[in-house]
């Protein structure tokens, strides 16, 4: 019999860092010490735990980081509280990847780029634009815009500052929505402060976030001038198979799990807004 | 008798007695029944109907539709009025949203019993005294009107209405209805006989919830099986255990409230005797805890929600020769 | 090439059968029970139209464990017991049944293909039964199936006491040549032609008398987004009751969860049959995006009439078996939805 | 098949479920007092007879128990004063329709256990033990993905 998609593989967690109160970032390795399989960014994995939960949680690390994988998990249900609960050196089981991935290859590519992201919704970004920086010289300007309730939500803030804010040709925008004490960046949701940067329609836009800031943001930028087929989102539905075969992740003739869970809001367009 | 309904359902529509009529309609075949929800006069002349396929039990549907606006006009066959006692007993109707009208039933057919028996084609059906006239592409066919009725109808419990606010046609009696006879066979058999009838009859469960969705009894907003918390709930693999632990805690969480309406039996796309559980039940109450209709009058108190602190049976009886 | 073969020799056409692999027939455990089960001698074929269960079980079953894990402090250990399927037949498939596993595949083998659906796929051998009563609740021409003809690996008629027999695929043939048919006195020749000829056309004539003869699907590839913007899904969904018996009967619904089950010495991963009626097939820690009854059951019919042609060259979901018409509790069935989706229409283009 | 045992270590495996008020103490008092009772029986406390929802019941037999007994407080005397007089009328229900689905009526059991009767739960304990002992293991209600192999 040969070995296929539906028989996880058995995962360590080597490290697991604390983002903010409620997200943590799990490092992830084959029992042999590598990493488990290769992916492209924006595509998905099958995380689980025996007897607590499967869930479909996307990789954040970049594909160019070739020891390991990276999840930012934020602590929302069964699963998630048991991962957060768990320490170093714990099995889990994994099988994957799965889904389309970022066009990084082929549209993406000798474009400028827009990350506008909200929340945990930087973790599928997060591994683009590690990778984008990784190949810099494939892609033109990167502006990244992320948001999130306060300064302490503020997902993987370190490494933005560090070094992100520090790559040559591209523009970090941190915001929060409500003021605070030790806070003198912008204050803000997202979707205005899009349309305050003013970003010029040459970049190609990639949203990712919750459902009504996505929603916002779409009408901000679809205001500034960007066609639909430009601006890029990731989907979120109920997954148990990941192989496009179980049906819940159905939307009109598109599976998210396979065909997605990356669309271009052109291709959501054609289909029912059931999501 | 259709004609009379429609009659009535168009006056009260048109007094503005209620605004709406909750009745059947069918789609391409005479027993193709769904509950229909009739907005205008029209709509029911156009649409109602009243054959011996209304098997369908419109009261669990008032729990929906009597929390929307307007007054609701109900056509309730005897057993329904049960379902109608035990649902206001239980609260979970708002009695003055609802017009129910009583109207009498001589026992309902399923067409899968005709499917069963080896009539196929059907086009259409007349009744001719004690028969049945199936007029099939293949030729008139003959089914007594008796074998062809459901289960629950053979063995009907009561044809007199326990509620309504109109009454057409003559009221019936309690009947008395040898319901429990199954339930004595059963009782007769050895415990590995009976282990080997249920194993038979349930390992067909395809899990489907049909039994307990149609139930009017099981109303709880959020079902002990639907609770992926609860460790059982409804896709929880089938298996031996799994099947018997559904249907057995299905049937304990029902008994003292079942009116035994038998729409559990009707809908099984498996045919499992389901009624003959509840039945089980039904029969054990009566006989330790008195005679007990669940619905007969509205808030009565269930059996199992009662007790008396010095006559109630020791548990032990059941290993002394049990419930007799 | 088509062999008669006497009726009554069909016990000894089927004990031939069961000793070269695994043999399944459709049995009557009552009047109103039929099953497929595994053939035994004294077991008599069942002539009724439709099992209880559609014949996907074999292929797709109810539960299918999956793998087993061991937790031991840090550790996990799976542990993978499929083993590979042996060859078997099933026999007395219906024409409908035998389409839904063309449709099962479009889903279960496209890339990624599922193994275990492929292991029990590719061993079976399908030999089909033709109708020869059809009833009312049969449409399965509307998707354009011969019930007198059915496909599948070979295939069986039935009609006057003669047993008539045709393979044809290779497996299908392989497997008749392999019978030793001289022991049942069976002949192959011109007149099991005529005769199978014949048959059939008595079979389309007795269709044409259907009242769901004349019943099309429409295709509506093209009006994806209208029909599931149209207000037929509030009527039609308000009388459903939510349970899942119409996906459970389908031969064609192929949702599954994967659940664990725990059973105190290790946990079991296993895959058993879902249903999108359900409200908690699509919720997540955030909700779901299918908050009604109205989402879920619109999901469900334009799954079928709509997405999977779209996926499929305009094939269809539905092989118009009628389990869902005889076995929905308040008999909203898919015919009910296709007649309001064509009066849907003809609405849009009057106005 | 039911009646006999498979192999010579067989030892019934019983659950009892015990009110925290009367039979956990009448247990507790068997135990001060070093009065033997089976070690077959595994005590799981519960605050009264009537939490008892009869899937707990149903879950110890798919897990391989081979009889299932419930302790109580005499009627009359529960610390909530009726939680066992709805025991005993569903107890009495359920054992009787486990009964009807063919699980021997002799593998359930309630049992009125106060917290001076240290004596009287170890009686209770050994002829329970020994009545399920004759009768052999439980295979009909049992869920195979329990067994330990």
């Amino acid at each position: 019999m040969r070995n296929e998609e539906l028989i996880p593989r058995v995962g360590v967690v080597t490290q697991i860092r604390q983002e903010t109160p409620d997200v943590k970032t799990f490092r992830v390795v084959g029992t042999d010490g590598k990493k488990l399989f290769e992916h492209i960014p924006g595509q998905c994995a099958m995380l689980s735990v025996p007897g607590v939960g499967e869930a479909m949680i996307s990789i954040t690390s970049s594909p160019t980081v070739e020891e390991y994988m990276e999840f930012s998990i934020k602590k929302v249900g069964v699963l998630t509280s048991w991962l957060h609960a768990m320490e170093p050196g714990q099995e889990i089981l994994i099988r994957g990847p799965y889904g389309n991935g970022f066009p990084v290859d082929t549209t993406f590519k000798g474009r400028d780029l827009l990350f506008i992201a909200g929340g945990i919704g930087l973790a599928p970004l997060h591994s683009v634009i590690n990778y984008v920086r990784a190949k810099r010289d494939n892609y033109g300007h990167i502006d990244v815009v992320y948001g999130s309730r306060s300064k302490e939500d503020l997902v993987d803030l370190a490494e933005m500052q560090n070094e992100w804010m520090n790559e040559k040709d591209m523009n970090v925008y941190l915001t929060i929505d409500r003021e605070e004490q030790g806070w003198d960046g912008h204050v803000g949701f997202v979707p205005n402060y899009v349309q305050e940067l003013n970003f010029p329609t040459s970049e190609t836009a990639i949203i990712c976030g919750p459902p009504v800031m996505i929603h916002f943001t779409l009408q901000g930028l679809q205001k500034l001038g960007f066609t639909n087929s430009q601006v890029f989102t990731t989907m979120e539905m109920r997954m148990k198979c990941g192989i496009g075969k179980c049906g819940r992740c159905n939307i009109g003739d598109k599976y998210v799990c396979k065909d997605g869970p990356v669309f271009s809001f052109d291709e959501l367009g054609e289909l029912p807004d059931e999501y | 008798m259709q004609d009379e309904l429609i009659k009535r359902a168009c006056e009260l529509l048109d007094d503005g007695t209620v605004n709406r009529v909750l009745g059947w309609s069918t789609g391409d075949f005479f027993y193709d029944i769904t509950p229909t929800v009739f907005g205008s006069a029209e709509d029911v002349k156009k649409n109602f109907v009243y054959n011996d396929f209304c098997g369908a039990n419109l009261s669990k549907y008032l729990i929906a539709e009597s929390q929307k606006e307007g007054k609701i006009a109900v056509f309730l066959k005897p057993c329904d009025t049960y379902s109608f006692n035990q649902l206001m007993t239980e609260h979970r109707l708002k009695r003055e949203n609802i017009y129910a009208i009583g109207i009498p039933c001589d026992g309902k057919v399923s067409a899968e019993t005709l499917h069963d028996a080896g009539i196929h084609g059907i086009l259409g059906v007349k009744r001719d005294g004690d028969d049945l006239v199936c007029d099939t592409v293949y030729g008139s066919r003959r089914m007594s009107f008796d074998a062809a009725q459901d289960e629950r109808c053979r063995s009907c419990k009561s044809r007199r209405h326990v509620v309504y606010d109109e009454l057409l046609g003559e009221e019936g009696e309690v009947l008395d209805s040898h319901r429990f006879d199954e339930v004595e066979k059963l009782e007769a058999m050895t415990p590995e006989e009976r282990f080997n009838f249920w194993q038979g009859e349930l390992s067909r469960c395809i899990r489907c919830n049909a039994c307990r969705n149609v139930c009017p009894a099981c109303n709880c907003e959020l079902c002990v099986f639907d609770n992926p918390k609860s460790g059982v709930f409804s896709k929880a693999a089938s298996n031996d255990f799994e099947d018997a632990n559904f249907h057995i805690i299905r049937a304990f969480h029902v008994a003292g409230r079942c009116t035994d309406c038998g729409e559990c039996s009707r809908v099984c796309p498996e045919h499992i005797p389901l009624h003959l559980l509840n039945r089980k039940f039904i029969k054990d109450i009566d006989t330790l805890y008195g005679d007990y209709q669940a619905g007969e009058k509205e808030g009565q108190m269930s059996p199992l929600s009662a007790f008396t602190e010095d006559k109630d049976a020791e548990p032990s009886i059941v290993q002394k020769g049990g419930i007799r | 090439m088509i062999t008669r073969i006497s009726a009554d020799r069909l016990p000894d056409l089927l004990r031939q059968i069961s000793e070269l692999e695994k043999l399944y027939i459709p049995v009557d455990k009552s009047e109103k029970i039929s099953v497929f089960e595994e053939y035994a001698p004294g077991k008599v074929m069942s002539t009724k139209l439709n099992t209880l269960r559609s014949a996907k079980d074999f292929f797709f079953p109810q539960v299918q464990p999956m793998a087993k894990f061991r937790m031991e402090g840090k550790k996990i250990e799976v542990i993978d017991s499929r083993t590979e399927a042996q060859d078997y037949c099933i026999f007395g498939v219906r024409a409908c049944d035998v389409r839904s596993f063309d449709i099962l595949d479009r889903v279960f083998l496209a890339d990624p293909v599922d193994t275990y659906y492929e292991n029990r796929r590719k061993h079976a051998t399908i030999i089909s039964f033709a109708c020869s009563e059809p009833s009312e609740t049969c449409f399965c021409h509307s998707f354009g199936i011969d019930a007198a003809k059915p496909a599948g690996d070979a295939r069986m008629w039935m009609a006057n006491d003669i047993i008539y027999l045709e393979g044809i695929s290779e497996k299908g043939k392989a497997l008749l040549e392999k019978l030793d048919l001289a022991a049942l006195d069976a002949v192959t020749d011109e007149k099991a032609e005529r005769d199978v000829e014949a048959e059939e056309r008595r079979v389309h004539e007795i269709q044409q008398k259907m009242p769901l003869y004349r019943l099309t699907p429409a295709d509506n590839r093209e009006k994806e987004l209208a029909i599931f913007h149209s207000p037929i899904w509030k009527e039609l969904s308000d009388k459903c009751l939510g349970c899942g018996s119409c996906t459970f009967v389908c031969p064609t619904c192929q949702c599954f969860d994967i659940e664990d089950f725990d059973g105190g010495h290790g946990v079991e991963r296993y895959r058993c049959w879902d249903s999108c009626m359900y409200k908690d097939f699509t919720m997540m820690a955030a909700g779901t995006p299918r908050k009604t009854q109205l989402e879920r059951f619109r999901q469900r019919f334009m799954h079928k009439l709509v997405y999977y042609p779209i996926r499929n060259d305009g094939m269809y979901s539905c092989v118009g078996c009628g389990r869902c018409l005889r076995r929905c509790p308040i008999h909203m069935n898919i015919v009910k939805v296709m007649k309001a989706m064509e009066e849907d229409a003809q609405c849009e283009t009057k106005n | 098949m039911q009646m006999t045992s498979d192999n010579e270590t067989w030892e019934p495996k019983i659950i009892a479920f015990c009110c925290n008020w009367c039979s956990y103490s009448g247990a507790d008092l068997a135990g001060t007092n070093r009065l033997n009772y089976p070690a077959n029986v595994k005590i799981i406390r519960v605050p009264c007879s009537c939490r008892i929802n009869p899937m707990f019941i149903l879950r110890a037999f798919q897990r391989g128990a081979d009889g299932v007994i419930i302790c109580g407080c005499h009627p009359g005397d529960c610390h909530y004063m009726t939680g066992n007089y709805h025991t005993r009328r569903r107890m009495t229900l359920l054992f009787s329709m486990l009964d009807y689905l063919g699980i021997e009526k002799e593998r359930t059991r309630v049992e009125w256990v106060s917290a001076a009767e240290g004596q009287r739960f170890v009686d209770v304990m050994d002829d329970f033990v020994g009545q399920i002992t004759k009768l052999g293991r439980c295979r009909r209600l049992e869920d195979l993905r329990c067994r330990t192999n």
